[in-house]
């Protein structure tokens, strides 16, 4: 082989083992949202036990307890069950889960000593039919794991999640035409290639901008495909039952975990094709290359004013706070602060060095490429936190709801969007 | 690759399927096989697209899919049909046509 | 006779159901900030860190009281063990001497059948037990440790 | 290069073996799963031949549509009764049959072993702006009549599938 090539495949490698470590790092990013979100709008207080040394990181400690207690639960598998389906099931969603994020682009792309890599995982040039294609094939986990189950409520479980499934991947599809439309491709790094510039020189091309109705049709069908709460019929865990209640120990989790992965997989392909993607408003590539050491010394400036605002909200808490820990949670305040002050150090001696360095082209493109994959993930994130919002606003649809919203509004719906930003587009060319 | 051997693939999977119209009385395998006879054709048009250099192959493979989805569609809604007047989804009870 | 609920007339924007929920998440927002910004003020109490203020009649474990001369109250007399539905209680009286008041050689309490009904104590004639000890924390590891003798009883003093 | 043929013979066996094992089975079920991995790999040998979209369509309309419809009939039929009373094989039939597939085989063998080999020269260009661009300009009647065929198939099924509000 020649260097090229191991440069390609080391390189392709690096990009996959990041997403797939990015999906994997925002499963537990979620879950923990998922509970302190769900506590703060219920106004309790949240996981505040599990700690490592004093720290518990508000919270997000209790992943790791929670993964100790499923990996070391029993693993029981039923009787009757049919062994190949009933096992197959969790490790189909959780590949497909893993899967969905190869597609998405992170950055853009990084042009380092001649070499131009594009910043996707896998960049196909087709693009969103790939994410299309994985989640018709996520139904076949909900479909092995209620049959597999050989037990009544799984199936009708399956049953009910594998119409839903389907009848909202048309919507989904449907939802995206217009976008593919409006950008002249399917390929998602080209999408977002493309939403870069400005309307009337003020507002960013984004998506949302160009097609409001097809992000809200999309987001409402990617809910619906997430089995995520206004249509958590598949899960139903407070009234129906879920298809997985044959399931048990590290099984069980993995369809969470793929849930929560999904998560995150639909919040950056909805960040890709909507909100930009790695695309900063009114700063482009070639305007954070040209004026690297001011960028840079903004995003130290910004950071720190955050850190400082934690900091502040930190303090304001362990002094108003009516009691008193006797373990080792006390050193708690301290290690935090102190990190805390470690980062604004760091972040001073940035601008700092924005004054003194003058960066080079490498340095330059790096900082870009940082600096997007920080906004994509920063949009992921919160794409993720408003998904666990909705969980914890709405009510669950009925069945006949979800159904008659699939295909008498949404359906329609995108047509008409299909067919105002055909006619837009037609007068638009001449 | 030779486009020879996916022709020879092409064919092992359409006598696959033919064999499974021929043998099996339960409908949905012979749903299923149908699908399979025309995939074994969407290969042979797929794999002839490439060697010829002609993306009308490739079209006319997506029009096949859409053509199987057409069919699976009716083809189901006669089975449901089918089962509710006969209780049976053997082909073997379909022996008159009007009942 | 069954009721026919009447639907309320929806308008125009509730309707369209997309403002509403647009409005049910701005209150969700509210209060996760208002929970963000002052998490001292959640109502949460962190149990064992901070306790519970308890009424004046909040039932704890039993306990026997003492006179004014420090000697138990009690006179064996058996009508709480009558009274207890749980059979929890387990009284012996110490053998009589003349002159001198009837004292229990045995007062067994099994917390862990104990259903802190209360009715031994509205059944003594002597007020010499209460429930308002304010000693509810009972877990325990070892079922050994549910008894609690005489002395137990007699010597933790809670609130009031 | 040696990594084409591994993959072509991985996807391939894969989808023979599919094949022959959905015939196999008893079970409509374990037919149509073992079906959708043999369309799977179908998708990866298109991925093969240049033809993306192609795949992508075998990924989402044979697997995630048409065998998810054929599975979810499954589901709704109440197999239990009917897969009791076990199916009969057609060993005679089956038997004359095999002898025919491997007749044709053979046939089939001979006239192609007298043709030139062939081997896929030309790389084409099967993305969806391509495939897009030919569908819409050349072949856009036959698109339409395969639209309209998919309407009337769709009332077609909506009308048959309809409960008879008395059934006789």
């Amino acid at each position: 082989m020649m260097n090229s090539d191991w440069m390609f495949l080391g390189t392709t490698t690096a990009r996959a083992v990041f997403m797939w470590g990015l999906t994997l790092v925002f499963i537990l990013i979620n879950i923990f949202l998922e509970r302190k979100i769900c506590a703060f709008v219920q106004d309790r207080v949240g996981p505040n036990r599990a700690h490592i040394c004093g720290v518990r990181l508000f919270g997000f400690i209790l992943n790791f307890a929670d993964a100790v207690k499923l990996i070391f639960k029993e693993d029981i598998l039923p009787p009757f069950v049919n062994k190949a389906y009933y096992i197959a099931a969790p490790a189909v969603i959780m590949t497909i889960a893993l899967m969905g994020a190869a597609v998405v682009p992170f950055a853009d792309d990084l042009t380092v000593g001649g070499f131009t890599l594009p910043m996707q995982a896998l960049n196909l040039n087709v693009g969103f039919l790939y994410i299309l294609a994985l989640t018709s094939l996520s139904v076949y986990s909900l479909v092995l794991a209620g049959w597999g189950s050989n037990s009544k409520y799984p199936l009708l479980s399956a049953m009910r999640s594998s119409a839903q499934m389907i009848s909202y991947e048309i919507s989904m599809g449907l939802s995206l035409v217009g976008l593919v439309m409006v950008f002249g491709s399917v390929d998602l790094g080209q999408i977002v290639k493309a939403q870069g510039g400005l309307i009337a020189g003020v507002v960013p091309r984004w998506g949302i901008v160009v097609q409001p109705l097809g992000a809200l049709l999309f987001a409402v069908a990617s809910l619906a495909e997430l089995n995520r709460t206004p249509f958590d019929l598949p899960e139903g865990e407070s009234e129906i039952i879920g298809f997985h209640v044959e399931y048990s120990s590290m099984k069980f989790a993995l369809f969470f975990m793929a849930e929560y992965a999904n998560i995150f997989v639909a919040s950056a392909v909805f960040a890709a094709l909507f909100l930009g993607g790695w695309q900063i408003p009114w700063l482009t590539t070639a305007a954070i290359k040209e004026h690297a050491a001011p960028v840079f010394r903004t995003v130290s400036i910004v950071a720190l004013a955050a850190m400082m605002a934690v900091a502040a909200l930190l303090v304001r808490f362990y002094r108003k706070r009516p009691y008193q820990w006797k373990d080792l949670r006390r050193i708690e305040g301290p290690v935090l602060l102190s990190a805390l002050g470690l980062g604004a150090l760091l972040a001073v001696a940035g601008i700092v060095a924005s004054y003194v360095i003058t960066p080079g082209p490498i340095m330059a493109a790096l900082l870009a490429c940082g600096l997007q994959m920080a906004a994509f993930c920063g949009k992921s994130f919160f794409l993720c936190a408003f998904v666990i919002l909705v969980r914890w606003t709405l009510p669950r649809l009925r069945y006949d709801q979800l159904m008659a919203l699939g295909w008498k509004i949404m359906l329609p719906l995108g047509l008409a969007n299909l067919l105002v930003t055909g006619l837009v587009l037609l007068l638009k060319k001449g | 690759m030779e486009t020879t051997w996916y022709l020879y693939l092409a064919v092992a999977i359409f006598f696959i399927g033919l064999f499974g119209v021929l043998v099996r009385r339960n409908v949905f395998f012979y749903l299923m096989s149908i699908e399979l006879m025309l995939n074994a054709a969407n290969l042979v048009f797929v794999a002839c697209a490439r060697q010829r250099g002609d993306i009308n192959g490739q079209v006319l493979a997506f029009f096949v899919m859409a053509l199987a989805a057409a069919e699976a569609c009716v083809g189901l809604a006669i089975v449901i049909l089918f089962f509710r007047k006969r209780r049976s989804i053997s082909l073997d009870s379909a022996t008159e046509m009007h009942s | 006779m069954a009721i026919i609920v009447k639907k309320a007339k929806l308008n125009v924007f509730e309707k369209v159901y997309i403002f509403e929920i647009a409005r049910g998440i701005v209150v969700t927002i509210g209060h996760f900030c208002n929970s963000l910004i002052n998490p001292h003020r959640l109502p949460t109490l962190n149990y064992p860190e901070q306790k519970r203020r308890l009424l004046p009649n909040y039932r704890g474990r039993l306990r026997l009281l003492k006179n004014e001369t420090g000697e138990l109250k009690c006179t064996a007399c058996l009508l709480c063990v009558k009274a207890c539905p749980a059979n929890c209680l387990t009284v012996e009286a110490a053998p009589a001497t003349p002159g001198a008041k009837r004292t229990p050689a045995r007062y067994d309490l099994d917390v862990g059948r104990c259903i802190f009904c209360g009715l031994c104590v509205e059944a003594c004639p002597f007020g010499a037990i209460d429930m308002n000890s304010g000693i509810y924390e009972l877990a325990d590891k070892d079922p050994a440790r549910f008894i609690f003798t005489k002395e137990k009883l007699a010597q933790e003093r809670g609130p009031q | 290069m040696i990594l084409r043929e591994i993959f072509f013979f991985l996807f391939g066996g894969t989808a023979v073996l599919c094949g022959l094992f959905m015939l196999t089975r008893k079970s409509a079920l374990s037919g149509a799963v073992s079906l959708v991995v043999c369309f799977l790999s179908f998708a990866g040998l298109y991925a093969m031949l240049d033809a993306p979209f192609i795949a992508a369509m075998q990924v989402l309309v044979y697997a995630g549509a048409i065998m998810m419809l054929i599975i979810f009939v499954i589901m709704t039929i109440d197999l239990s009764a009917e897969e009791r009373r076990a199916e009969k094989p057609v060993i005679v039939g089956g038997i004359i049959a095999g002898a025919i597939v491997a007749a044709a085989i053979a046939l089939y063998s001979i006239t192609v072993r007298g043709l030139p080999h062939i081997t896929g020269a030309a790389r084409i260009d099967g993305s969806v702006t391509h495939i897009g661009a030919v569908m819409f300009s050349k072949h856009v009647l036959n698109f339409e009549m395969l639209s309209l065929l998919l309407l009337v198939a769709l009332v077609g099924a909506v009308v048959l599938g309809k409960k008879k509000a008395k059934e006789g």
